[in-house]
């Protein structure tokens, strides 16, 4: 299988850039440590053979159509990747135009960090239920019905504790976060030109890499996602010290899911839940 | 934190119901107790879910928002908004760690002075009751 | 430089009784940047005020801080009072120190530790108040008019009269409305054309009004004062400039069809004028059923035999006006105001199956007995039977039809409906004295001058026979009518033997209007009934400045209340076309178009449509504000993720160092 | 080397405590601070081009150049424009205001090898500033060096800096001034031109001469240019550079250009050198 | 002859020694090793590999005072940062040891960092040889070597029964004091780290790859999440500010890196390196060319962190050989 998609879209790489569609194709080849794939950038349609697919190809490449200037990009996108097309198309900060999507069929992704690849499926997996890209110019694989995903568990589980015993659980996390802002960098949903963790004037978080700015950090960084976030768990799996970022993520998809029966990325043109309303809607707020 | 032990509330007032409605508490002398600490803002649309985390950072036992009643709203539509957002940000706070009764939202008209204070007063003696934050 | 003024208020002992004032004055000369404290009895007297305009000289103040009463109550007085020293009157801060302290806490030392909070909260953020100047703004002294029913007319004619331009829009062919087709009008008992002809031909022929008939509002773009305004002027195909209304057309007309005006009781020609008095008395042609178009769309491969070519009005037009070449235009036109009058419509009864789903040619609704009872009317005032002409004898009127009745999603009362059915009751007697009326009513709401007396004169003097209840059923029994119903109040069925059943319609809005309403930015009812800005102390303004809604198309209204809110809307718009320059409030959001990443979530959340698109140096499509639609209430601050936007007066800044001092101190 | 042990008395990041003794309005957005030393014992001896660190506790601290001359003893002077935090901080301050200070950081503008040469004197808008000790030295001892050219440029008439000196400056023998701006008013009577156009209606003699010059980036570029045309050669032409800097000790390496500390290596370098960067400026 | 230590001996050692000293060791926090303070030895996770971040924390803090500064009346009243707390760090290796070192070079070049040398003074380093060398590392190739002993106060190494002790500066030595060392001719062996990596004249190739559009492509998938720099034992960019709280402002340093935006953008707003190219270059450039330049030692001990934690896996061993490769073409390009 695996084999198969990778001479997909090496071949749909090769045609796009000799035919001139795009000037550059995004995929994946494989890492210094021969086992996990990185993000490939291929200009050449000689440097296509670079192009693999398989189970390690694990990063969201979406993130990098942000990047303005590309003329004309063509992309590799795993089903669950494929919400952030959608998030970034509804608020303007990609072309349609400009991007070509190779849409992958998710074969499901495995745990793997530098030089370790356990076959372990990651836990994104078990909650995905979008194997199969919302957005494609060409469909690498067949569609497959989507399995409903699993359940908030890992959410509930944090919320049996007592409130006192979460916050100390989030205090603990906060004293290892260096602040280093990985968890932005890797976000699709998170393209600020200036992140209002660096702002002066207001200086919403201040300078200390210390628990109290970093759980401000960590909130804001959630809540400025609450129902945009497309659960690619980008930002969990490059946390240098493993904060359970996805926690925070869930823990809002759950809400706004329901309370808004809305899921991020799903179509381009629902309007994310917090720049909507409903008037007679009851969210338990002063009532 | 406030000089004495006793709780620090922030409250944020819209400006055309609320805090309308605080004054209205105070020209029919409708004491509460005087721990809460308010801002004016022009709308609960206005109050940044930020403002109200860094709020909690700091130190703050427990904030107020408190705008128009649905379909009041001097704006048309803020506390709508207002609305949704507070909603899940009272959820992720709870989430962790600051409990859901520390963060309380209130629909408040400029008539219903005499409320105000009872909810004031009720939202204090819960948080005396409750107690200071614990962790952060 | 900050060079911090601030200024505590014993307010008699409103507060110096609770608060101990001169501990706040001594806290406050401790503050950051505040070079001067002092307290005064009364600072709202001219003395408290003199005393601060003094300090600012003395102490080159550039910002002041009142610790006093509810910035609802003096904020205005101390801008004045500080711009009367020179400052910039945004450069002041209220600290609550009334409201929301002395008045509500008992406890000295309570009450001034919350009073020292709150003035240093105030310092913190009027440390960071900028100087803000009003934008003035010109204006078009120009105002259009919606809707050329009594209400339009009215509010044209008053605004007109105050030497303003007015543009007066109507979809149809004549201005008039509902009350145009109306025989007469209660408690009086005046003839309703009688009244309202002047006032239509005023309209025609007033210097400053331009009637622009047959003709619908399609775009609005701008903001109070300076609105620009897409108006459809459908093609009449006739030339009015050359026309003269002498109606030889439309008397020679071949094509025949059901009169819109006469609600099918009538038939009209395809080249029209709606009525006798209608104004403009010129026609239009209805090219649906003109037989020239029916000429020009027929062929050969549908078959049959080709029609004429007519064009009977073309030839025998005196003055050549008939022009086939006219096509729908749009006009663009600037105004300084708007006024909505777009009226109602009557409900459908024919949702009401038990009464004939309108398929009973005699079961008919109320409006429809006007132009039968109009001596201008289709049956020049005889009231017959439209089933077989025969004169009636035995009327049953049935009231709340489309009113108070939530099953066909119409809950509220249409106001009218008990009055005109007394009306007609008692002027079916007059016409014949044999006529015997019933009315079936749930209540006979008859609040108004005169109105109670009206009603009852229909049951004492005219004999008509009330019967409280709902008709359960109505159905053709020969060439008569059975309407069987309950008098509730003896608790009995009722079957009556009718030649006539008249329906007491209501009123809904009339068609479009949200569409309408949206276009200007105004909000309407689930009834698509418009909203007032506030139902008692603003009741024709709207949440959009410069747009003014008066009569029945903000709900269910007689006659003279809607005369009434017409003139109410004319002096709202003449106050502000009076008005040489408008001023628009500074307290209103910026952006900061190097941090905006145009993701325009702020232009979605926007309730006034503030938010425009603006394309950089560096080709970045960015948001900007118009500040004459911005009304400040910051939802877009709060939308906005990089912190591109904030809202002067409440800036993020000044909010966050009111909250750091009350927790980082 | 040194032990750690041997080093751990002096915390180079302390400021030397300093007083705001005058506060002047120079531009709408630029003003001159002028600081002395609570303690003169602390010393701080320093040359034309020179930097230092100006704290406002509470803010924060950012370097700026001086724009007086040590000799002079007329307090430590800086022209601050009011563009971050820090500099907003500072502007909200009045004489008599605590401060803290630190340096004097940096190399300097060689004035005794210029000694005998034409100098020629370009500054643009606030970069104008850290020239002016370069002009207070050569007029202050005119005789020492040829004839003098001095080029100020701004926006507006109004973000001119140190409008008030032009006339004196202009009085020293063998000395014009020509002051330039992008868009004048009714009353402005100078030049409507870009810097590099002035340069290049001047037209200097590079003969001997030393060009120094400092404003934003682009100006600099094109009046490089200019001069180059004129055959003014790497060498005689001297810039002072802007970096981004947090410690000015040449240890955050935050204001390296390739391998040179702007803070510690410069600021001022003739573009002879700074054509030698491997890393472009 | 060596001396060795068994290790209960150690550990008891160990134990006295955080009576009166903050003992900083790794630690396992969750799925992380860490270098923490530990309140007893048992909490010391004593056979784990390279810990997840550096010791520097203890050396250049995340976030310290550099001072904090208090108002008194019309004054200003300043107090510098003094680290009283004599530290020992336990197990830390060679290689980051050597990172700490050679950061004297631009620490405590004149003038001085007096917090640092304070770091330095007051704190003992207890090395560890490198039993068993992780595929990412690569310290021999940078001059190091897993047993390497030169940036440590004490070098420790594993043998079955226990350590040996090599006791390499007065420091050490005083640490040791009364503490009883078995005489034996046992000798580790200790494994060299055998990944290499052409490090052999770098610092030439580097120059001459510096305007080769080989960085802008290697910058491609950077995601500048800034990783590298706070995993890596060597870099110390900061950032500094003051923080008010109460009316004490403290005037703090906390770790930054040249990898985040505006980075170098200055107050009018002109960034000399807005591109991805030129701050990715920027790191590489500082560990293989400017800091070797200025100080001698490569800026970079070869303890794969920032290998294993890239999240796009740029890998800085690959990178030294592709930039040898390109220096080469260069140099005969220009020969």
């Amino acid at each position: 299988m695996a084999s198969d998609f990778t001479q997909q879209i090496r071949e749909k790489a090769r045609e796009l850039l000799e035919d001139g569609t795009v000037e550059c194709v995004i995929g994946y080849e494989t890492g210094s440590d021969g086992i996990s794939a990185r993000p490939a950038f291929i200009y050449n349609a000689a440097d296509v053979e670079r192009l693999v697919f398989d189970n390690t190809c694990t990063h969201n490449l979406v993130k990098y159509l942000l990047n303005k200037k590309a003329k004309s990009t063509a992309v590799v996108v795993k089903g669950c990747d494929s919400r952030a097309l959608n998030l970034l198309l509804s608020e303007r900060q990609i072309e349609r135009d400009k991007a070509f999507v190779v849409g992958v069929v998710c074969p499901g992704i495995v745990e793997s960090r530098w030089n370790e690849r356990s076959e372990q499926l990651q836990k994104r997996c078990d909650w995905c239920r979008q194997h199969t890209p919302v957005v494609s110019d060409f469909m690498v694989g067949d569609p497959v019905t989507e399995q409903p995903p699993a359940d908030f568990a890992d959410v509930a589980e944090e919320e049996a504790k007592t409130a006192e015993e979460r916050a100390a659980f989030w205090q603990q996390q906060a004293e290892r976060c260096i602040r280093c802002y990985a968890c932005r960098q890797a976000c699709p949903g998170c393209y600020c030109t200036d992140c209002f963790a660096e702002s002066l004037d207001p200086e919403w978080v201040g300078i200390r890499i210390a628990p109290a700015e970093s759980q401000m950090w960590n909130t804001i960084r959630a809540f400025h996602l609450a129902g945009r976030c497309i659960s690619c768990n980008e930002c969990e799996r490059v946390c240098p010290v493993n904060l359970p970022l996805s926690l925070l993520n869930r823990k809002l998809e759950q809400k706004v899911l329901e309370l808004f029966d809305y899921r991020a990325g799903m179509s381009e043109d629902a309007p994310a839940p917090l720049i909507t309303f409903k008037k007679d809607e009851k969210l338990g707020i002063a009532e | 934190m406030s000089e004495n032990s006793a709780p620090l509330i922030i409250g944020f007032l819209c400006n055309w119901c609320s805090y309308a409605g605080a004054d209205m508490a105070g020209t029919s002398r409708a004491a509460y107790p005087s721990n809460i600490r308010i801002l004016r803002v022009p709308c609960s649309g206005r109050v940044d879910p930020m403002m109200i985390v860094k709020c909690f950072q700091e130190g703050a036992d427990a904030v107020l928002v408190a705008g128009c009643h649905p379909g009041d709203c001097h704006y048309n539509e803020g506390n709508y908004y207002g609305r949704r957002r507070f909603a899940l940000l009272r959820e992720l706070l709870d989430f962790m760690g600051v409990e859901r009764e520390r963060f309380r939202v209130e629909w408040v008209s400029a008539s219903e002075g005499k409320r105000f204070a009872k909810i004031v007063t009720d939202f204090t003696n819960e948080m005396t009751k409750m107690g200071p934050r614990k962790a952060s | 430089m900050s060079r911090i003024g601030v200024f505590v208020c014993h307010c008699g002992t409103n507060i110096g009784g609770v608060v101990d004032v001169p501990k706040v004055v001594e806290a406050a000369k401790q503050m950051p940047l505040v070079v001067f404290a002092d307290e005064n009895k009364y600072t709202c007297s001219e003395l408290g005020q003199a005393s601060i305009r003094n300090a600012i000289d003395e102490h080159r103040l550039d910002r002041v801080v009142v610790a006093a009463c509810s910035p609802r109550m003096h904020e205005n007085t101390f801008r004045r009072t500080v711009a009367a020293a020179g400052l910039n009157p945004y450069l002041l801060e209220i600290a609550n120190i009334r409201e929301h302290c002395s008045w509500v806490h008992s406890d000295h030392d309570e009450a001034t530790v919350k009073a020292i909070d709150h003035v240093q909260m105030a310092v913190a953020k009027v440390a960071r108040h900028e100087a803000l100047f009003p934008k003035t703004i010109g204006l078009t002294k120009r105002a259009l008019v919606i809707g050329g029913g009594v209400t339009g007319i009215q509010a044209a004619l008053d605004i007109a009269a105050t030497g303003h331009e007015v543009v007066l829009v109507e979809r149809e062919p004549s201005v008039g409305g509902r009350m145009a087709q109306l025989d007469k009008t209660f408690p009086t008992l005046d003839c309703s054309a009688c009244i309202l002809t002047p006032k239509m031909v005023d309209v025609a022929q007033h210097p400053n009004i331009t009637l622009l008939s047959y003709s619908e509002v399609k775009e609005v773009r701008g903001f109070v004062g300076n609105f620009e305004v897409d108006i459809l002027k459908k093609a009449k195909m006739v030339d009015h400039s050359k026309c003269t209304g002498c109606g030889t057309c439309w008397q020679k007309c071949p094509g025949k069809v059901s009169s819109e005006f006469d609600l099918g009781l009538g038939q009209r020609t395809a080249i029209y004028i709606p009525f006798a008095q209608a104004v403009p008395n010129k026609p239009v042609i209805d090219l649906e059923n003109c037989r020239y178009q029916t000429f020009l769309k027929w062929d050969e491969s549908q078959g049959g035999k080709k029609p004429p070519e007519c064009r009977i009005c073309e030839k025998i037009c005196p003055t050549k006006s008939i022009d086939w070449e006219q096509q729908d235009e749009i006009v663009t036109e600037k105004f300084g105001a708007i006024v909505v009058a777009t009226g109602f419509k009557t409900f459908d009864h024919s949702v009401y199956g038990e009464y004939g789903g309108g398929r009973y040619p005699d079961v008919i609704s109320s409006l429809q007995l006007e132009r039968l009872m109009s001596a201008a009317g289709p049956t020049e005032g005889e009231v017959v039977r439209p089933s077989d002409g025969a004169h009636v004898k035995n009327v049953v009127f049935v009231q709340c039809v489309g009113s108070r009745d939530d099953r066909v999603g119409r809950p509220y009362c249409s106001k009218v409906c008990c009055m005109y059915t007394a009306k007609h009751a008692i002027m079916l007697k007059e016409h014949d004295p044999d006529v015997q009326c019933y009315v079936f009513y749930i209540d006979v709401r008859a609040g108004g001058k005169d109105f109670e007396e009206f009603a009852r004169r229909a049951q004492d003097e005219s004999g008509a026979i009330y019967l409280r209840g709902r008709v359960s059923h109505i159905y053709q029994d020969g060439k008569n009518l059975k309407v069987l119903g309950e008098d509730s109040l003896i608790g009995r069925p009722v079957e009556i033997e009718a030649d006539l059943v008249v329906l007491a319609t209501g009123m809904e809005a009339s068609d479009n209007a949200d569409t309408l309403a949206q276009t200007l930015n105004i909000s309407y009812t689930i009834y698509n009934f418009l909203i007032e800005a506030h139902p008692k102390l603003r009741p024709v303004e709207t949440q959009t400045d410069g747009v003014f809604v008066a009569g029945s198309a903000v709900g269910p209204r007689d006659i003279p209340e809607c005369v009434a809110h017409g003139s109410a809307a004319a002096v709202k718009a003449v106050a502000l076309l009076s008005q040489d320059s408008l001023k628009s409030d500074p307290l209103t959001s910026i952006v900061d178009p190097m941090k905006c990443v145009g993701c325009f979530a702020c232009k979605v959340v926007c309730p006034f449509n503030a938010i425009e698109e603006q394309v950089t140096r560096d080709k970045r499509t960015v948001s900007s504000i118009n500040e004459n639609l911005c009304k400040g209430c910051g939802l877009c601050v709060v939308a906005c993720r990089p912190g591109a936007i904030n809202l002067r007066g409440f800036t993020s800044q000044q909010l966050l160092s009111e909250v750091l001092t009350l927790v980082r101190e | 080397m040194r032990e750690a042990a041997d080093m751990v008395d002096v915390n180079p990041f302390v400021p030397f405590p300093a007083t705001l003794s005058r506060v002047v309005d120079l531009t709408p957005d630029v003003k001159l601070f002028t600081l002395e030393l609570d303690n003169p014992e602390d010393g701080f001896d320093y040359k034309p081009g020179q930097f230092g660190f100006v704290s406002a506790y509470g803010a924060g601290e950012a370097p700026f150049g001086l724009t007086s001359v040590a000799y002079r003893k007329e307090g430590l002077q800086f022209a601050i424009r009011s563009v971050g935090t820090v500099t907003y901080a500072l502007h909200q301050l009045e004489p008599g205001a605590k401060v803290g200070v630190r340096g004097p950081f940096g190399n300097f503008f060689p004035m005794d090898d210029y000694r005998g040469r034409r100098i020629i004197i370009i500054g643009g808008g606030i970069g104008f500033a850290p020239l002016r000790p370069v002009i207070t030295t050569v007029l202050d001892n005119r005789k020492d060096y040829a004839e003098v050219v001095i080029i100020n440029g701004a926006r507006t008439p109004q973000d001119l800096c140190f409008a008030t000196e032009f006339d004196d400056w202009a009085k020293a023998p063998n000395t014009k001034v020509e002051l330039t701006v992008d868009a004048g008013d009714d009353n402005w009577k100078g030049r409507t031109a870009l810097i590099p156009d002035v340069v290049a209606d001047l037209k200097p003699s590079p003969e001997n001469a030393i060009a120094v010059i400092c404003g934003p980036p682009i100006m600099i570029r094109f009046t490089l240019q200019g001069l180059k045309k004129l055959g003014f050669g790497d060498d005689q032409i001297v810039t002072t550079l802007e970096g981004k800097m947090k410690c000015g000790l040449g240890k955050c390496f935050r204001c390296n250009v390739g391998e040179k500390y702007v803070c510690r290596d410069g600021p001022v370098f003739t573009f002879e050198q700074i054509s030698g960067f491997i890393e472009q400026f | 002859m060596t001396k060795t230590l068994s290790k209960n001996e150690l550990e008891s050692w160990l134990g006295n020694i955080l009576k009166e000293r903050t003992l900083v060791a790794p630690r396992c926090v969750d799925d992380l090793t860490l270098f923490l303070p530990v309140a007893s030895v048992d909490e010391i996770a004593f056979d784990c590999g390279n810990t997840d971040l550096s010791p520097k924390d203890w050396f250049f803090p995340r976030t310290e005072a550099l001072f904090t500064a208090e108002h008194k009346d019309a004054d200003i009243e300043i107090t510098p940062a003094v680290i009283e707390q004599e530290t020992v760090i336990f197990g830390i290796r060679p290689c980051d040891a050597k990172g700490i070192a050679i950061l004297d070079g631009p620490y405590l070049a004149d003038p001085a960092d007096s917090l640092w040398a304070q770091h330095r003074a007051k704190t003992t380093m207890i090395g560890l040889s490198c039993s068993s060398p992780a595929p990412q590392c690569f310290c021999t190739s940078m001059g190091g070597a897993p047993f390497d002993s030169s940036s440590v106060d004490i070098l420790l190494t594993e043998v079955n029964d226990g350590y040996i002790v090599d006791a390499v500066t007065e420091k050490g030595e005083k640490l040791l004091q009364g503490v009883e060392l078995k005489e034996s001719d046992v000798s580790g062996s200790v494994p060299s780290c055998d990944t290499q990596v052409p490090a052999e004249g770098i610092t030439e190739a580097v120059k001459r790859a510096f305007d080769d559009p080989y960085w802008g492509r290697l910058a491609d998938r950077c995601l500048h999440c800034n990783i590298c720099a706070y995993v890596c034992p060597t870099c110390y960019c900061f950032d500094i500010r003051d923080r008010t709280e109460g009316g004490k402002i403290e005037r703090l340093r906390t770790w930054e890196s040249c990898q985040s935006k505006g980075f170098t953008k200055i107050a009018g707003g002109h960034d000399p390196r807005v591109d991805k190219g030129s701050r990715l270059r920027q790191r590489f450039c500082h560990k293989l060319l400017y800091f070797p330049e200025q100080f001698g030692p490569l800026g970079c001990v070869g303890c794969g962190r920032c290998v294993v934690s890239c999240p796009v896996n740029i890998d800085i061993r690959e990178i030294i050989s592709d930039v040898q490769e390109l220096g080469a073409k260069v140099g005969e390009g220009s020969s």
